[in-house]
């Protein structure tokens, strides 16, 4: 099967110093894949580089064919990158049902937009991703009230209005509670039936419990791929990375 | 050391807490659990005093400081690690922790505590002359955690410090906690979201829901299971 | 929601009967007011929805007046050369006055050539993602620009003294009472169209794409859309706004030159919204009205401390009242019960949280 | 050949009346992040002192001390602004941080208030300072008259920059005001005495616009109206520069000094401002946060 | 209200005559960057009103002032015209400084048939019939100044003036004048206004060494050009320059010793040796402070109350048709000499004088016209000037 996305020889120069060293990653339909690896390993500015925040030095970052890597932010978004950022970023002074209102899939021409109307099934659409965020009772509330937790929430149900190909989630549970966890990750395995989760999380158990690829990455380097197991074998992992939570298992 | 009565605060018309007690003793880690949006950070701003109570009182070291600045509180002893980090962002890695000593009055050997911190944090070290928003997530993280440490705490808030900081690190930070507790007898308020890793290096905890402490205990002599009920979605 | 339109209602109702209340006098004044309140529609669409501080609005206003002073001149001229052309030694109509015999292309022209500056000036500016004080300031090096030119051009433009004296439009005099109380009526209508336009985008989704820039621009990028398209839309929109109470003011008020666009004029403008309340189209209108009748009132009765006393009340609106008098409305008492408890940390409680 | 000359330094001295005038504002607007429009009258402050200096010392002193009477008028000055920048900042600017166009409107009230005040105090005709003698006259090399003033006035500022310099980098103070200004409530979490420092910043920067408008007095107009003629310079100066550093600014006020300079040479005075200001509405569109400017990571 | 108000705004000045009281209007600038100028304009006016008002009033009257501040701002000069004449019903208005606000109160006089004195020099050009002008127009201060230039200073003329309409149209008669009396132009040079760097302007005068600079710039840009002109060591001694907006008023705001030597152009000086003025400066200086100064169009808006007060005397009626019929041919005399209204274009007669500044900041006159010089606002009498003029009246 060819890979939905595909990154090739990426490097990444902030003023001389190279966040990412030639990273080669494939994404598949359908996949859950975990990128772990130290603080400052590069694993933010590799999303970064997938969805246009940060631009590449060198290298190419493939979508079904298309090349990404010229692209600006809202047209990578438009082929089906969705991105959730490591701060929860929503709008804070619209309530949260017109959050994920703008955030459904839709047509986002100028001219689209004056002229759109909420369709009942949008609005069904947005009332069943509120049910599933627990967002229901705050709905018509600013988002800017919401705790962080629950902002992360609404992004991620931000996101997933979009209906993307590939989403690109940094730490997205971040500041859950255990329950919480155990919920976004069924909820990430529900999306992963429709599309490529890219997820980049510190919280072994988590990982442990949902990732089906890990790619751990390290001083801008690829470092090794495979199952949760299999890279917990890996010595430098455990060195760089894991400490002593590798053993413990 | 800190003695929080009846405390009420909130955002402007919005009450987040109510009639809420809370005590840390010197030496002692005491974690706070809650769901989000629970309140947690509701709390801590207003121990740390960016938050005005509405009502109730706080004590330290049984002198009141319900209405002093956040200054004043951080000259006596109350350091803060925020959730989000706030990091100053154009300022480099080493001006981020010399505004850290800020709030210490009497004289120390900067140096030695420099020492200290880059032993925990080593990758700080290597980023002094970088700006604070060029680090990483986790690295600023560390950062964050640095700075409080190097203003010399009787009393440490620390608001979800492991977010975003590699397994290693948080092993690392957990052991940091309790040592300093126990070695320097500082007194910890430790913001967590998972039981166990706030279970893994507390002695009390709390636990806010619907506007108000639900359980408190010691750590020791509670079982899991029994308060999983609050944390549950 | 039913009260706020009747409201609304009864507003451009007591505004369309004025003529029968007020002298000819203060009907021409209330006229050039409501002008301004058209451009406070205009700003209070970029600044207080979408976050577009604009400090050269003065600019697109100047233009659109300009382009209907010019048919007028024409016209008073009565085929021979505007006077100021003749005593600068200019020999015959440069070819841009020429289109402005015709009154449909000014109008047209007051309209549309705004509209288009402000295009080609957003699409350059918000392409390249300046925004926020940059944007701000840079509107102003634009009024800097433009005024120069206006005024070093004299033997095209008028120079300092700008365009005046006009004597009819359309053939009818611009002095009769009728004619200008006709313009007066045509600015109320204005007004009420562009007012319900307004407030029809602020409703609909594209309101909310504009409220979501304002609120953070880059976020709504990785949602998919073009934050720079929009801003480009509406602030061509908020221009051509600005043009269409030029070509009104300088109908009813006869005289336009490039003191009426210079920085501080732009300032102005934005100054009636943040009275009014810069979230509030409705609150745009007033703020023009009332900082406006203030600024006559004051310098009426006393001509020599009037700039103390609307300094004083721009400062305590603004530090005090950030929402304007809409904001006063919403929630008078409250306000000043709490606000003696909060001082400082009045407006700071989110940068924490972010 | 002198022509030439004489034309790099007069771009030399306006650059070095432009950094002098954006100098205050390169704190207070861009450290601050006030958009301060009454820095134009805080200048204006500064001549008035300067002129009430010199009152004072052809009134009442000894008539051998009036050649000296500018050296004491600089630190007067100073003082002066930066009072009235303190007492501003005490009773309104404090509102206002984080709020930044508000206090653009503010600060515009207050530019009115103080211009009347000053019309009220003075009268509203310009009045005269008159400079000692010794500033008369200039330096003769290269067959061209370098005026003394200018002299004074190139000095003054790279005096004034150096220190800024070093006080904003190089003492705590000075990371002080660098931390509050740019996150007032970790700040003041990590036991910094914010309103202190939101204090003595802004009358520094108030302070620094006296200084500017005690050097004006040796060329130009002193009125109530006068600081109308610098406050948008000063601000492009500023955002030419890049916010929050003071190299850009340097290297702003410079550019801008030079380029007036070699453009008024050849189309005038009209045409040079109205090309300068195009320039910088295109620089910035290709560097849209100035010379030197600092991007963090995150999203806004 | 305005629907009404159609009939009886035409003949709205006849009500007045019920009242004990006249109303005029003053409208200068008091805010704004022109307020340097106009505040000692309203003084002047005033007093001459309080002076009236001592001897009896007029026709039985007294005069009473309605003060509005046009703020620097053409339009509100506009507005508050119109305020005056439509709800105060004043019987004239005395006002304006810079030719924009008079353009801008022009078309308002004029529609509701009000009376406007202007008491600036100006670029002439124009003679409204509700308008009189009280200061110089073109053939009174700066034609004669350039043939007084060209006979006694030299033939290259350096044109300095601040962009804005009264500075150009001044410079297009002094260049056809030049052309036809044998003089040159080496350099035009135009700064915006409020400029005040005169570095690059002073370079170009050292590298051309012009005979004359002839002055027009505005105010406050006076102050800069001069202080500077002066450091970069140019004295009256090297170059003359004669300008023709600088008065007393605004060499006190320079400083004498910068200026001292340099030449200006006007109808009046504060010096000028005649008993009216020793008796109007004593006056003024009375009412407004020992270190005030008179001038030129401080004079011109005393006389321009008091020519109007002379007016209504003959015409027996404040009717603005009445007054302006009646102040054909009126001669009064002024501080400044005798002026005589011209019933042609309503401006004055006029002695041209030109003084040179002291150190003092007192002019001393080095020369006048002897005789008051008939005003000729289109130049009409100038062969050289037929193109400037051809398409008035
Ligand atoms: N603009 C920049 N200038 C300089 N260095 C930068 C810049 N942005 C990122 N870096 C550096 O690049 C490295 C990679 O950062 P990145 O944020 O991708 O790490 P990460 O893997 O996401 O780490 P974490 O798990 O802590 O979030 C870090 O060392 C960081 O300091
Ligand atoms: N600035 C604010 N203004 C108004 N309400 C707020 C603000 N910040 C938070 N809230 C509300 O206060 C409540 C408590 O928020 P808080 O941030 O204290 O929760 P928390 O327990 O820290 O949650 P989390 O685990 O998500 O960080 C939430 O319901 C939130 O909506
Ligand atoms: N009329 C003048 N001097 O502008
Ligand atoms: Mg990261
Ligand atoms: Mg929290």
């Amino acid at each position: 099967m060819n890979p939905i996305l595909s990154c090739h020889d990426i490097i990444v120069d902030f003023d001389g110093f190279k966040a990412l060293q030639g990273v080669n990653l494939d994404v598949h339909h359908g996949e859950i894949r975990f990128l772990i690896g130290p603080n400052g390993a590069g694993k933010t500015t590799l999303l970064d580089v997938i969805c246009g925040k940060t631009k590449a030095a060198d290298g190419k970052v493939m979508f079904q064919g298309v090349d990404l890597t010229k692209r600006r932010e809202h047209e990578i978004v438009r082929h089906g990158i969705a991105r959730k950022f490591q701060n929860p970023s929503v709008f804070t002074e619209l309530t949260v049902f017109e959050n994920m209102e703008l955030s459904i899939k839709q047509n986002r021409n100028l001219f689209s937009v004056m002229k759109a109307k909420l369709t009942a099934d949008e609005k069904d659409e947005i009332t069943a991703m509120l049910e599933r965020t627990d967002l229901l009772d705050r709905a018509y509330d600013p988002a800017g009230l919401l705790s962080h937790g629950q902002k992360q929430w609404l992004e991620i149900g931000m996101q997933l209005l979009q209906k993307p190909e590939v989403l690109l989630l940094d730490e997205p549970i971040a500041g859950m509670t255990g329950a919480e966890r155990e919920k976004t990750g069924l909820f990430i395995q529900e999306i992963a039936e429709k599309c490529a989760v890219l997820i980049v999380e510190h919280d072994m158990d988590f990982v442990r419990n949902f990732a089906e690829q890990v790619t751990v990455m390290h001083e801008g380097k690829i470092l090794c791929e495979g199952s949760m197991e299999e890279v917990q074998q890996n010595e430098l992992v455990a060195e760089v990375y894991l400490g002593r939570e590798a053993k413990v298992c | 050391m800190l003695k929080i009565s009846s405390l009420k605060a909130g955002y402007d018309e919005t009450m987040v807490l109510n009639n809420v007690h809370l005590e840390v003793e010197k030496g002692k880690v005491v974690s706070i659990l809650g769901r989000n949006g629970a309140g947690k950070t509701t709390l801590i701003k207003t121990i740390v005093g960016l938050l005005k109570p509405m009502d109730g009182t706080i004590y330290w070291n049984d002198q009141e400081i319900t209405h002093e600045l956040p200054e004043r509180r951080a000259k006596k002893g109350i350091g803060y690690v925020p959730q989000g980090r706030e990091i100053f962002s154009s300022l480099t890695v080493e001006e981020n922790l010399i505004l850290g000593f800020e709030a210490v009055s009497k004289k120390i050997e900067k140096t030695l505590v420099l020492e200290e911190i880059f032993e925990l944090f080593p990758v700080l070290k290597e980023m002094l002359k970088r700006k604070g928003g060029d680090l990483s997530g986790g690295q600023q993280q560390q950062l964050a955690i640095a700075r409080a440490l190097a203003g010399q705490p009787e009393l440490l808030l620390l608001d979800e410090p492991m977010e975003g900081i590699q397994p290693s690190i948080v092993e690392q930070i957990q052991e940091v906690i309790v040592k300093i507790a126990s070695k320097k007898g500082i007194g910890v308020v430790l913001v967590e979201h998972s039981i166990d890793s706030a279970f893994a290096c507390s002695d009390e905890y709390y636990i806010l829901d619907k506007r108000t402490v639900v359980s408190k205990g010691v750590v020791k002599n509670t079982n899991i299971e029994d308060i999983q009920q609050y944390l549950v979605v | 929601m039913r009260r706020k339109q009747m409201i609304y209602l009864l507003f451009f109702l007591i505004l369309l009967l004025a003529p029968f209340y007020l002298t000819e006098f203060r009907l021409a004044l209330l006229g050039k007011f409501l002008c301004y309140a058209i451009i406070a529609v205009g700003i209070c669409l970029i600044w207080g929805y979408t976050g577009i501080l604009s400090l050269g609005h003065g600019v697109y206003f100047g233009i659109g007046a300009y382009c209907m002073a010019m048919y007028l001149k024409l016209e008073a001229s009565k085929g021979a050369l505007p006077d100021f052309m003749e005593w600068n030694g200019v020999q015959e109509l440069p070819w841009f006055w020429k289109p402005f015999f015709n009154p449909f292309f000014s109008i047209m022209a007051a309209i549309f050539i705004p509209a288009m500056l402000a295009a080609v000036l957003g699409m350059l500016t918000f392409k390249n993602r300046i925004k926020g004080v940059y944007f701000s300031l840079l509107s102003q090096a634009v009024v800097v620009v433009v005024v120069t030119l206006l005024i070093a051009k004299q033997d095209l433009t008028g120079g300092t003294n700008g365009l005046t004296n006009f004597s009819t439009v359309f053939g009818f005099s611009l002095s009769s009472p009728i004619v200008q109380i006709v313009l007066y009526a045509i600015t109320v209508f204005a007004l009420f169209a562009i007012f319900m336009l307004s407030v029809w985008i602020t409703k609909s989704r594209l309101g909310h794409v504009l409220i979501a820039i304002r609120d953070g621009e880059n976020r709504l990028r990785f949602l998919g859309f073009d934050p720079a398209v929009f801003k480009v839309f509406i602030y061509s929109l908020s221009a051509s706004f600005a043009g269409i109470a030029g070509a009104l003011f300088v109908l009813q008020v006869g005289l336009i030159s490039p003191s009426m666009m210079d920085i501080i004029p732009s300032i102005e403008m934005v100054l009636w919204v943040a009275i009014g309340g810069r979230h509030s189209l409705f609150g745009a209108i007033i703020g023009a009205i009332l900082t406006n009748g203030a600024k006559s009132f004051f310098s009426e009765t006393y001509p020599d401390v009037w700039l103390f006393c609307l300094g004083i009340l721009f400062i305590l609106i603004v530090v005090f009242f950030p929402k304007g008098i809409a904001g006063l409305f919403e929630a008078f008492p409250k306000r000043i019960a709490k606000f003696f408890e909060k001082g400082v940390k009045k407006g700071e409680s989110d940068s924490v949280v972010s | 050949m002198s022509i030439f000359i004489s034309q790099l330094f007069n771009g030399l001295s306006l650059g070095s009346i432009m950094l002098l005038i954006a100098l205050g504002l390169a704190i207070t607007f861009g450290l601050m992040n006030v958009i301060n429009m009454a820095h134009g009258e805080l200048i204006m402050v500064g001549a008035y002192a300067t002129y009430v200096m010199q009152l004072i010392f052809s009134k009442y002193l000894p008539e051998n001390l009036f050649n000296y009477y500018y050296f004491i008028a600089i630190p007067i000055s100073f003082l002066v602004a930066s009072f009235i920048g303190y007492l501003l900042e005490k009773g309104i600017i404090r509102f206002l941080y984080n709020r930044p166009t508000d206090s653009l409107l503010a600060t515009w009230g207050i530019s009115l208030i103080l211009q009347q005040i000053a019309r009220s105090i003075f009268g509203a005709p310009n009045v005269a300072v008159v400079a000692p003698a010794w500033m008369d006259g200039g330096w003769q090399i290269f067959g061209i008259t370098l005026p003394y003033k200018r002299l004074l006035i190139l000095s003054l500022s790279i005096v004034c920059i150096a220190l800024l310099y070093y006080y904003l980098n190089k003492t705590s103070t000075g990371l002080r005001i660098r931390a509050v200004t740019m996150n007032r409530n970790m700040a003041s979490c990590l036991g910094i005495f914010t309103r202190k420092i939101d204090s003595l910043g802004f009358a520094l920067g108030a302070g620094l616009a006296g200084i500017a408008g005690c050097s004006l007095t040796l060329l130009g107009p002193i009125g109530p109206t006068i600081g109308t003629y610098y406050i948008v310079d000063a601000f492009m100066v500023v955002i030419l520069g890049g916010i929050g550093g003071l190299k850009g600014t340097i290297i702003g006020a410079f550019g801008i000094g030079m380029l007036s300079t070699v453009v008024e040479y050849s189309f005038g005075a009209t045409m040079a401002k109205v090309i300068v200001f195009a320039v910088i509405i295109l620089f910035l569109q290709w560097k849209p946060l100035g010379i030197f400017s600092y991007r963090t990571r995150a999203l806004d | 209200s305005a629907l009404e108000e159609k009939e009886s705004s035409d003949g709205q000045n006849s009500e007045q005559n019920e009242t004990d009281v006249v109303k005029v209007g003053i409208l200068h600038s008091l805010s704004g960057t022109m307020a340097i100028s106009e505040v000692s304009l309203k003084d002047a006016e005033l007093m001459a009103i309080e002076e009236i008002n001592n001897s009896g009033g007029l026709l039985g009257k007294k005069i009473e002032p309605v003060i509005e501040d046009g703020a620097s701002d053409w339009p509100t000069f506009a507005e508050k015209a119109k305020k005056l004449l439509q709800q105060d019903k004043v019987a004239t208005i005395f006002g304006g400084w810079t030719s924009a606000s008079r353009k801008a109160m022009l078309p308002v006089v004029e529609q509701n048939k009000g009376l406007l004195w202007y008491p600036v020099q100006y670029e002439g050009m124009e003679s409204s019939p509700n308008i009189f002008y009280t200061g110089a127009t073109t053939n009174q201060q700066i034609v004669p100044a350039v043939s007084w230039l060209l006979n006694n200073k030299g033939k290259k003329f350096f044109l300095i003036g601040s962009d804005y309409v009264f500075p150009r149209t001044a410079n297009s008669i002094i260049k056809a004048q030049l052309k036809a009396e044998g003089g040159e132009v080496v350099v035009e040079e135009y700064t915006p206004l409020g400029h005040t760097d005169y570095s690059t302007v002073i370079n170009k005068m050292k590298k051309v060494k012009p005979d004359v600079v002839f002055n027009t710039l505005n105010g406050d840009s006076n102050v800069a050009f001069f202080k500077q002109l002066k450091d970069a060591g140019i004295t009256s001694k090297d170059v003359t320059v004669m300008s023709v907006s600088i008065a007393e008023e605004e060499i006190r705001g320079i400083g004498g010793e910068v200026l001292a030597g340099h030449l200006a152009v006007w109808n009046y000086f504060q010096t000028t040796d005649i008993p009216e003025n020793k008796a109007f400066v004593e006056k003024y200086k009375e009412a407004y402070g020992e270190e005030r100064v008179t001038d030129d169009p401080i004079e011109a808006a005393y006389i321009a109350v008091h020519l109007w007060a002379e007016a209504v005397k003959k015409a027996g009626s404040f009717e603005v048709e009445k007054v302006k019929e009646a102040a054909k041919g009126i001669e009064y005399k002024a501080p400044g000499g005798t002026v005589k209204i011209e019933g042609e274009n309503q401006h004055l007669w006029k002695t041209v004088r030109i003084g040179e500044i002291q150190p003092d900041g007192q002019f001393k006159e080095i020369w006048n016209s002897g005789e008051p010089v008939k005003p000729d606002p289109y130049l009409k009498s100038y062969s050289w000037a037929e193109k400037l003029s051809k398409n008035n009246e």
